[in-house]
């Protein structure tokens, strides 16, 4: 138990280590990166482009500068950005971090009820024209580039029809915290929920159906329609509490890859200050301690999103639990 | 309570002023993201400088003044601009009294000596370009934590002096006295960049906080009097509050939606023609001085013979440069150096179809292809690579394409390559990159020549091998470099006459043609319908505290 | 009513059951092909046939469970005089479980693998009767331990896999049995267990009939399981009924070809040993291209041209035959039974 | 399938419809896609028309390239912010798209197909490593390495070895895409492996003597060729929607090429006015994503008959 | 090499797995546990027990395709406990293996021909690597052998129905004129009317090759039909060891005899003479101490719950393991 523990998070510190190194090293062997001469300013003299390598370290070695830079955003916690320069960027990580939960949430939550009513009236009605249908309208859902999708959505939303009854009511782009105004915030977020949403919603839907007919065939199904359940009981209690083991599975990591700022094109299209926008922010500017800081936070989600599957895979599956 | 109507309401040109003055309201502003450091004496950001001005002043300030009036220095937090004396090497300022930072401590004499001592200690950009000149900057620029200026900046609290004492003579010194990084600030300001913490000022704002990734709250400075309301006239707005986050396209849309009061951003291309149909008169539309300008290495082949870089000016379609940039309303033509609206300018363009230097015309007309093919045939140099760099914009981009045929047509084998905006500018500027021919813009920091010459071909601004080094091109020519320093000197005391030199230096290197200046720019401001007295200055946009909302 | 069945009314009887399945272009093949057959009250019979004859496709039918898209079934399964086939959804689920329960082969892939099986039995209990959670769970526990389940309590909390074969197996006929069925389908339930657990689930079944006063049909490919096990018999093959009858008379004087031969490839486990096993040829045809004829033709030793008709049942002795031989006059003979084996451990 | 089958048809006429590119342009469209002429006219029911058209409100701002015409000769899907014709472009964007995606698709398949075997057939200390570079391979982002490729290319090229590889050669948009979904096929491969080394056949062949080359070859890699056709056309649309993010970080297909990705940059900036040059490009990706999804659906179907003809006993 | 010397010999071999989770902790099941036997050239050892009892693990053991945790092997005296996979190529022609899953052994994406051929094409015959025509005579060969058509070989296996699956296994199996073929319950998964002819194929092939079997079965009558000797398996032990027919005729062990005796068996009217054992079979991962079957014993005895019996000679040429053995 304790050395299964030790052995996890030796892995996890190599990953994150190995990822920041790269991240490092890519942002250093970029020519042009060097981030003194964007700190010293246009036209800034020899003096002060001097002093700015000085001040910042840059003509320190690498490895020292590396040092410095994980020692600052790990221990310090006081690692401030290239290009906002007094903006330290770990706490600007922990106050867009609820923006971005606000968002894959309340998407999250879309998609899991949307997916999971697809995936069981297309099992349900299996072979039909329904079925075909559904599963279509989660390709579609799969194959529409998730920016794109955004920028129509707000050309519809919030310039072409934004007059029109349908849509008067869209606020403008951007974010309302929870709680200022739940109302607001409901109502900033709905369109960027669903957009979210309209990828995941394909995925899950056909990943969800594909196991639900497996199920169908599995043995045990057979016996609870052998017990006289009901069509719709033998479906949700039997069929999808089993396959909802994959899709929980599923739904961890996409939830972390979100959350740690996968929702990157959607945030920077809804213009809601989140993680991704962060992310987006650090490499348009090539700012690194930005970039480092994002990304660090991203990987430790994942991989602690990594843990949570496990645990909850115990929990679902008892199997597993038992280690059979 | 003072009414800002003590500076009278002008019109801007452009757009209709709306409503009637009206004190009080929050000025909604979007941006699609903070600029930097709140530290206005490290900042070199105009979203940040534009906001600046309403929070803080220095010994002389740009007047607050619609349009063109707007260029020239005048006194603010002194009491009047001073003679120069020694022959231009020592000014003398008298602090007025009874002014107050935004905290509330009486500004001093020692917060001025403070304040430039502090641009070498937190190595301000333009510590070495601006203020290089005063005496003891170089002690400065070299040990910037222990910088006394001493000799250079001298202060008297008993008669409320402040001396300065430069190494040589400044035709220009008011402009950079003015320029945002010489704000004083109080003495006890930390000696390091600030971050987001902006320091107090002296404007009719304050900066309450600031998060460069969401936004902005600006309010009243409950301390400010109107002293020289040319300088620093009172605010209208209560509140200004700056929000990031939109796309540019967003922004639009909101501004539209009347979400927001003004957008900061330039507003796309593509929404010009939704702009004049539906809101024409929420759309202001200014001259400012910023160019394009095609820059072409003059140590690098095919670029380091003059016939090649005077074929480019001519086969250049400045036209269709200025196509891209919106059209005619959005930018003119621009055939030198200096731009219109500039001491030193003249109605000149040899580049043109049907003109040389022999004959020099007054306007651009059209591209000379016959002749720019003409003159690459005679270079010998047809058939070369050349890679021309753009940022990676869609303007810039739609521009290299276009570039990219003509050098093709003038029989290079030519690529254009985008590279990330954030770092095109340092990119293009340091000599080991190899960059043979770049596009970029270039906006002044004060209305003078010098900004557009010296600042870009001078050749004390070519720095090899360094990310700073403005002069892209590489050029360096003794008779221009001689005509410039003459003309920088003489217009200290003869601005007249070294308006003439300044025309003569840019006819000169027009010759040599280091770049093609493609056009200059305007700004197209979109603001909300309930923005009224739009007001506009020529360096720092939309004056914030002279417009008022409803 | 079928010659065979010589009991009063019959609790299942079932009559020209045939199954059609689509094979893909438009084909369809018939799995099962006019299989009659009755079970009395407190009866136990015996399915027998190899692999793919149709055993469990006739159990699912009268379950009512083939869903499979353009399957089709006619003829009848009457179950205490009601008809099943074609029964709506709705009084099905009422019977299924209740008055009609199945079991099937692994109990591992048949129990729900997320839920304890004390769950399941409530569930199930619920389902048909109106029952607390806690008078649910009290008669769970009481059917477990009726089936042999040591502490029945912990056992019921527990998950399918954390028991071994033969409990699980037990657990699926404690729910089976939980709304007292008359009639109980086990579709091969000792299939996947070892020898020692098999005996003591097939004794546990032939305590039902006299616990519970249930039916059971069996469904095996087992002769040995039948033999021990069942009153009566029915023989598969291709989706015909090849022989049916008492299980003793069946054994002793098999009647068609099939039946004999399967008992005769199974090597003895007393007695004399063959030198060669007597086998039957070939395999099964595959149900979409089954002969015309008697379907055993191509593997029969006794083939001959009248075979090339598909033979009726016909009543021999006291079982049904679906052969020519006796009806030309010349019945198979008489089987010589293997001898007894000595009991081992000392009384 | 006949789903399947009208997908694979869609997929071939795209194809088809971008190798005719060059035809519809010089001799349907009679236009040059490549380069810009913003005074450039089409003629449109008799009438020469500008193909930018000065916006005539009180502003005289811009110019707004000519909307769709539905007129094959004349700006079918109308013009870009550059004033050249959005279909035309459209045809030629297909063959980079479908092109960079292929390959990238085949590509990554080949890497992942490496790594997931190496992983899943070796295991231990090797799986280990593998996994955990996997790992961060899919947490580093991107866009930092293709930001940095296209400095680095943008003056010098890339050197590799005797090889100077050029910002708009296609093999970076390729090797970058199909590096990125590594981890992606390589994870299902790694597990597919895992259970086929457990297998009773690969068991037989061990104690048949077959060596383990031969074993990974004959029997692990055919059997996980079933995992690696249905991924293929996953990873192609996912290659397709990741080649446009590429291209407008000028990695790959530069300007003034065209692809589908830098036809929705380019419309991005047209939205509001000319949503038509977005929405056709991403109409097509959607149409390609959505056949290439089909036929993987198909293939997995048509593939998987042999695995489970296998009677269940 | 003499006559009586056995063709190969485990002594003391022990398998164990480490199974569980990494969150639970490992434990070890002891899977084959202290095992010896010896397999004399032209016999037939039977190796019967119930399920998970380590028949397989065994099997797999004595050809060496697991790793062994302790104890030694001989294949043709020769010691091949450590050998390393490549020191065993060469010998693999001479010892062979028939599973159970007459598909899951069979790749589904090779041909039938391809298959049988595989082992032809990895080893050199006797005049050095095999050429085509070689190779394609032995493939017409062995299909003659195994009773399988000639049109089988440009098949996939998924076009066989159990039986034939099982035959093209033996064929390929036979391939090498392996000496030792250890077939691990090739019938158990097949009909019982299938069953009887792929026991007389076995029976055959040996009468006609000379092959030594170890057959793995859990049906005790296919056991008797076809081993000279049988070993029983409890619990990864082996408990009983002897003459096919002394072992299922008279078992010393009362393990032996439980399992006899629950075997059904196609005679009406026996079923109430079973002796039925009770509880199932104890987990590998913690079994009881002592004897360990003593938790189901009839017969036990407060000795059989500390002290592990060893298996002992009975005189008879047989074994068992029990501290009080029947007869
Ligand atoms: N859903 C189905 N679609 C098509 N054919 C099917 C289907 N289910 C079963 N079959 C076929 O029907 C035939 C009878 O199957 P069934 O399961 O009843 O056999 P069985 O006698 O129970 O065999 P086993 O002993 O293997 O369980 C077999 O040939 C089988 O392949
Ligand atoms: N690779 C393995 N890892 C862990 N445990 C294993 C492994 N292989 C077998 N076992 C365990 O070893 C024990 C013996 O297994 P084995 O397969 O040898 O039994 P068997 O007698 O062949 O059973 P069966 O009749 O079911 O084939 C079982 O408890 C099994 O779970
Ligand atoms: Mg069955
Ligand atoms: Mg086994």
């Amino acid at each position: 138990m304790l050395t299964a523990l030790v052995k996890r998070l030796g892995q996890t510190v190599l990953v994150l280590f190995g990822i920041s190194v790269l991240v490092f090293l890519v942002f250093f062997a970029t020519p042009g990166a060097d981030p003194s001469a964007r700190i010293a300013g246009r036209n800034a003299s020899q003096e002060t482009l001097a002093a700015v390598r000085h001040q910042y370290g840059f003509d320190r070695p690498l490895p020292v500068q590396y040092v410095k830079l994980m020692g600052r955003l790990f221990i310090t916690c006081d690692l401030t950005s290239f290009v906002d320069h007094g903006e330290e960027v770990v706490p600007e990580v922990m106050r867009a971090a609820p923006v971005t939960i606000s968002l894959v949430a309340g998407a999250a939550v879309i998609w899991i009820v949307v997916s999971i009513a697809m995936g069981t009236i297309a099992t349900a009605m299996r072979g039909t024209f329904v079925d075909r249908g559904l599963m279509m309208l989660g390709l579609v859902g799969i194959s529409m580039p998730v920016f794109w999708l955004g920028e129509v959505t707000n050309l519809i939303t919030q310039s072409r029809y934004h007059d029109t009854w349908m849509f008067s009511w869209v606020p403008g782009l951007g974010y309302v915290p929870l709680s200022d105004d739940p109302i607001g915030w409901f109502r900033h977020l709905i369109i960027p929920w669903c957009v979210l949403a309209v990828l995941f919603i394909g995925i899950y839907g056909r990943v969800l159906r594909a196991d639900l007919v497996a199920a169908y065939g599995e043995d045990f199904m057979r016996t609870a329609r052998a017990k006289g359940l009901t069509e719709t009981r033998v479906l949700l209690r039997h069929g999808l509490r089993t396959s909802l083991i994959t899709f929980v599975s599923l739904f961890g990591l996409d939830f972390a890859q979100l959350v740690g700022g996968g929702a990157l094109l959607t945030e920077v299209v809804f213009g809601l200050q989140g993680v991704g926008r962060l992310t987006y922010q650090g490499l348009i500017n090539l700012d690194l301690p930005l970039i480092m800081a994002t990304v660090m936070y991203s990987a430790i989600f994942v991989v602690l999103a990594n843990a949570v599957v496990d645990l909850v895979y115990l929990l679902l599956d008892p199997r597993v639990r038992d280690g059979r | 309570d003072q009414t800002p109507a003590d500076a009278p309401p002008l019109i801007a040109p452009g757009g209709q002023t709306l409503g009637s003055p009206h004190r009080g309201g929050t000025l909604r502003l979007t941006a699609d993201a903070g600029a930097g450091t709140a530290d206005p004496q490290v900042n070199y950001n105009s979203e940040m400088i534009t906001l600046g001005v309403v929070v803080y002043d220095g010994l002389t300030a740009f007047a607050k003044r619609p349009g063109e009036a707007s260029n020239i220095p005048v006194a603010d937090l002194a009491e009047a601009l001073p003679e120069p004396q020694d022959g231009g090497l020592t000014y003398v300022f008298h602090l007025r009294p009874g002014i107050r930072f935004s905290s509330g401590r009486e500004v001093g004499v020692r917060d001025v000596v403070a304040s430039f001592q502090r641009i070498f200690k937190v190595n301000s950009p333009t510590a070495g370009g601006f203020y290089g000149g005063i005496v003891g900057a170089d002690a400065c620029l070299k040990d910037g934590p222990n910088c006394t200026l001493a000799g250079g900046v001298v202060g008297n609290e008993a008669d409320r002096t402040i001396t300065f004492h430069l190494t040589h003579p400044d035709a220009e010194f008011f402009d950079k006295l003015s320029f945002p990084h010489a704000y004083v600030l109080p003495a006890d300001t930390p000696a390091h960049d600030l971050g987001n913490n902006a320091p107090p000022g002296t404007g009719p704002y304050r900066i309450v906080s600031y998060d460069p990734n969401h936004g902005m709250t600006v309010e009243r400075n409950p301390y400010f009097k109107v002293w020289a309301p040319e300088a620093q006239p009172d605010g209208y707005a209560d509140h200004i509050v700056y929000s990031y986050g939109l796309t540019d396209e967003a922004e639009v849309t909101a501004t539209e939606n009347g979400n927001f009061d003004y957008m900061y951003d330039n507003v796309p291309l593509d929404r010009y023609g939704e702009l004049g149909d539906r809101f024409p008169d929420q759309v202001h539309i200014n001259d400012i001085f910023g160019m394009f300008y095609l820059i072409m290495n003059v140590n690098l082949p095919p670029f380091n013979n003059i016939k090649v870089r005077q074929a480019v000016n001519y086969a250049v379609n400045r036209r269709a440069m200025q196509t891209f940039y919106g059209g005619p309303a959005a930018g003119s033509v621009l055939c030198q150096n200096i731009p219109s609206g500039l001491s030193g300018y003249e109605p000149y363009c040899p580049y043109t179809k049907g003109a040389d230097f022999a004959h020099p015309a007054t306007e651009w007309k059209a591209p000379d292809l016959a002749r720019a093919k003409q003159l690459v045939a005679e270079s010998g140099t047809k058939g070369m690579h050349v890679t021309l760099v753009v940022p990676n914009r869609a303007v810039e981009i739609a521009m290299g394409t276009t570039l990219q045929n003509m050098l093709r047509s003038l029989g290079y084998d030519a690529d254009v390559k985008a590279i990330a905006f954030a770092i095109q500018f340092t990119y293009i500027q340091n000599t080991n990159n190899k960059v043979q021919i770049s596009l970029s813009d270039w906006y002044a920091d004060y209305a003078e020549p010098s900004d557009f010459l010296t600042a870009l071909y001078g050749c004390e601004n070519f720095h090899p091998g360094s990310d700073s080094s403005v002069n892209i091109s590489g050029y360096c020519s003794k008779p221009v470099q001689a005509l410039f320093d003459q003309a920088a000197l003489v217009s200290v005391t003869d601005k007249k006459a070294g308006a003439a030199l300044w025309a003569k230096a840019d006819r000169m290197m027009l010759q040599d043609a280091p770049a093609a200046p493609l056009i200059k720019m305007k700004k197209i401001d979109l603001v909300s319908k309930r923005l009224g007295n739009f007001y506009n200055t020529n360096l720092y946009h939309m004056l914030f505290s002279q417009v008022w909302v409803q | 009513m079928d010659a065979e069945y010589r009991g009063g009314d019959p609790l299942l009887e079932v009559r020209d059951l045939t199954i059609t399945l689509p094979a893909g272009r438009g084909k369809t093949v018939r799995i099962i092909e006019n299989i009659s057959f009755a079970l009395g009250a407190r009866e136990i019979m015996g399915m027998v046939g190899e692999s793919g004859s149709g055993k469990s496709m006739t159990a699912l039918a009268i379950m009512g469970l083939i869903d499979a898209p353009g399957a089709s079934i006619t003829g009848s399964a009457r179950f205490r005089g009601r008809e099943l086939i074609g029964l709506g959804r709705r009084e099905m689920r009422a019977l299924r479980g209740a008055e009609i329960a199945m079991i099937f082969q692994d109990p591992m892939t048949a129990l729900t693998p997320v839920y304890t099986i004390g769950w399941q039995i409530d569930e199930q209990l619920r389902a048909h009767k109106r029952l607390s959670r806690a008078g649910a769970r009290a008669r769970t526990v009481e059917l477990l331990g009726d089936m042999g389940v040591p502490d029945p309590e912990r056992a019921a909390d527990r998950y399918p896999h954390q028991l071994s074969g033969g409990l699980r197996q037990r657990a699926m006929i404690a729910m089976a049995l939980s709304c007292n069925p008359s009639l109980l389908i086990a579709d091969e339930p000792t299939t996947a267990l070892d020898v020692t657990v098999q005996a003591q689930i097939l004794d546990l079944l032939r305590r039902l009939r006299s616990d519970f006063g249930s039916s059971i049909l069996l469904i095996t490919h087992d002769m040995g399981v039948v033999a021990e096990t069942c009153d009566r018999t029915m023989v598969l093959y291709a989706g015909n009924v090849a022989e049916r009858g008492p299980t003793g008379a069946l054994f002793t004087r098999p009647g068609h070809p099939y039946t004999a031969g399967l008992l005769d490839s199974i090597p003895p486990l007393h007695g004399e040993r063959p030198k060669r096993l007597p086998s039957i040829l070939g395999a099964p045809p595959n149900p979409a291209q089954r002969p015309d004829g008697c379907p055993f033709l191509p593997r029969c030793s006794h083939g001959h041209d009248t075979c090339e008709t598909r033979p009726a049942l016909v009543t021999v002795g006291e079982q049904d035959v679906a052969c020519v031989l006796p009806l030309e006059g010349r019945p198979l003979p008489p089987r010589i039974q293997p001898a007894f084996a000595p009991t081992v451990f000392p009384a | 399938m006949p789903s399947a089958v009208i997908a694979a048809g869609v997929l071939v006429l795209l194809v088809a419809a971008s190798l005719a590119a060059p035809l519809y342009a010089s001799r349907v469209a009679h236009t040059e896609p490549f380069v810009s002429d913003v005074a450039a006219t089409v003629t449109l029911h008799g009438e020469e028309i500008p193909v930018m058209q000065p916006n005539n409100n009180r502003l005289h701002l811009g110019l707004t390239p000519i909307g769709p015409t539905w007129h094959a000769d004349a700006d079918l899907l109308g013009a870009d912010s550059q004033g050249r014709d959005v279909a035309a472009r459209l045809l030629y964007g297909g063959r980079n798209s479908l092109l960079i995606s292929s390959c990238a698709a085949i590509l990554c398949i080949v890497m992942a197909a490496v790594v997931g075997i190496c992983a899943g057939f070796f295991g231990g200390i090797v799986d280990m490593l593998l996994s955990r570079l996997m790992d961060i391979m899919w947490a580093i982002p991107v866009y930092l390495f293709a930001i940095s490729l296209s400095i680095v290319t943008v003056s010098q090229g890339l050197q590799l070895g005797p090889f100077v590889i050029r910002s708009d050669n296609l093999i970076l948009p390729i090797a970058i895409i199909a590096l990125v979904y590594v981890p992606y096929a390589a994870r299902p491969i790694r597990g597919r492996v895992m259970s086929l080394r457990q297998a009773e056949f690969v068991l037989a062949a061990r104690c048949l003597g077959v060596s383990r080359t031969r074993i990974l070859m004959r029997d692990i890699l055919p059997n996980v060729s079933t995992t690696l056709i249905v991924l293929a056309p996953l990873v192609m649309a996912l290659a397709l929607l990741a080649e446009s993010a590429l291209s407008f970080l000028s990695i790959g297909v530069q300007a003034p090429a065209a692809s589908w990705g830098t036809i929705i940059e380019d419309g991005q900036g047209l939205i509001y006015t000319r949503p038509m040059v977005a929405i056709a490009p991403g109409l097509a990706i959607v149409v390609t994503v959505l056949a290439l999804n089909i036929l993987g659906d198909g293939l997995r179907d048509a593939l998987d008959v042999k695995e489970t003809s296998r009677r269940r006993t | 090499m003499s006559a009586t010397a056995p063709l190969i010999e485990t002594k003391h071999l022990s398998k164990h797995y480490q199974v569980g989770s990494a969150l639970r902790g490992k434990q070890t099941l002891r899977a084959v546990d202290d095992v010896s036997l010896a397999v004399r050239p032209g016999e037939t050892l039977g190796l019967v027990g119930e399920s998970g009892c380590g028949k397989s693990t065994l099997g797999r053991c004595l050809l060496r395709l697991t790793d062994i945790t302790d104890g030694a092997i001989e294949f043709e005296g020769r010691d091949i406990t450590r050998a390393r996979e490549t020191t065993l190529r060469p010998m693999r022609p001479r010892m062979q293996m028939v599973f159970q899953d007459s598909y899951a052994s069979l790749n589904p994406r090779r041909r039938v021909g391809d298959l049988i051929a595989e082992p032809l094409r990895v080893h050199r015959g006797p005049n050095g690597r095999r050429t085509r025509s070689e190779i394609s005579d032995r493939l017409h060969e062995l299909t003659n052998l195994v009773g399988l058509p000639a049109s089988a070989l440009e098949r996939y296996p998924h076009e066989f129905s159990g039986g034939q699956r099982q035959r093209i296994n033996i064929a390929r199996a036979l391939a090498l004129s392996p000496r030792l073929v250890v077939a691990d319950e090739p019938v158990s998964a097949l009909d019982v009317s299938i069953q009887a002819q792929i026991v007389n194929l076995f029976m055959d092939l040996q009468d006609r090759l000379g092959l030594t079997y170890v057959f793995i079965a859990h049906d005790l009558s296919v056991v008797r039909q076809i081993a000279t000797r049988v070993a029983v398996m409890y619990l990864g032990s082996v408990v009983e060891l002897g003459d096919a027919d002394t072992v299922l005729h008279s078992p010393a062990h009362p393990y032996t005899a439980a399992l006899i005796s629950a075997v059904p068996e196609p005679v009406v009217g026996l079923a109430s003479r079973r002796t039925l054992l009770t509880g199932d079979v104890p987990s590998p991962i913690s079994p009881p101490p002592g004897c360990r079957f003593h938790t189901r014993c009839p017969i036990a005895q407060p000795r059989c719950r500390t002290d592990v019996p060893a298996l002992r000679d009975l005189g008879d040429g047989r074994q068992a393991a029990c501290h009080f053995p029947l007869n």
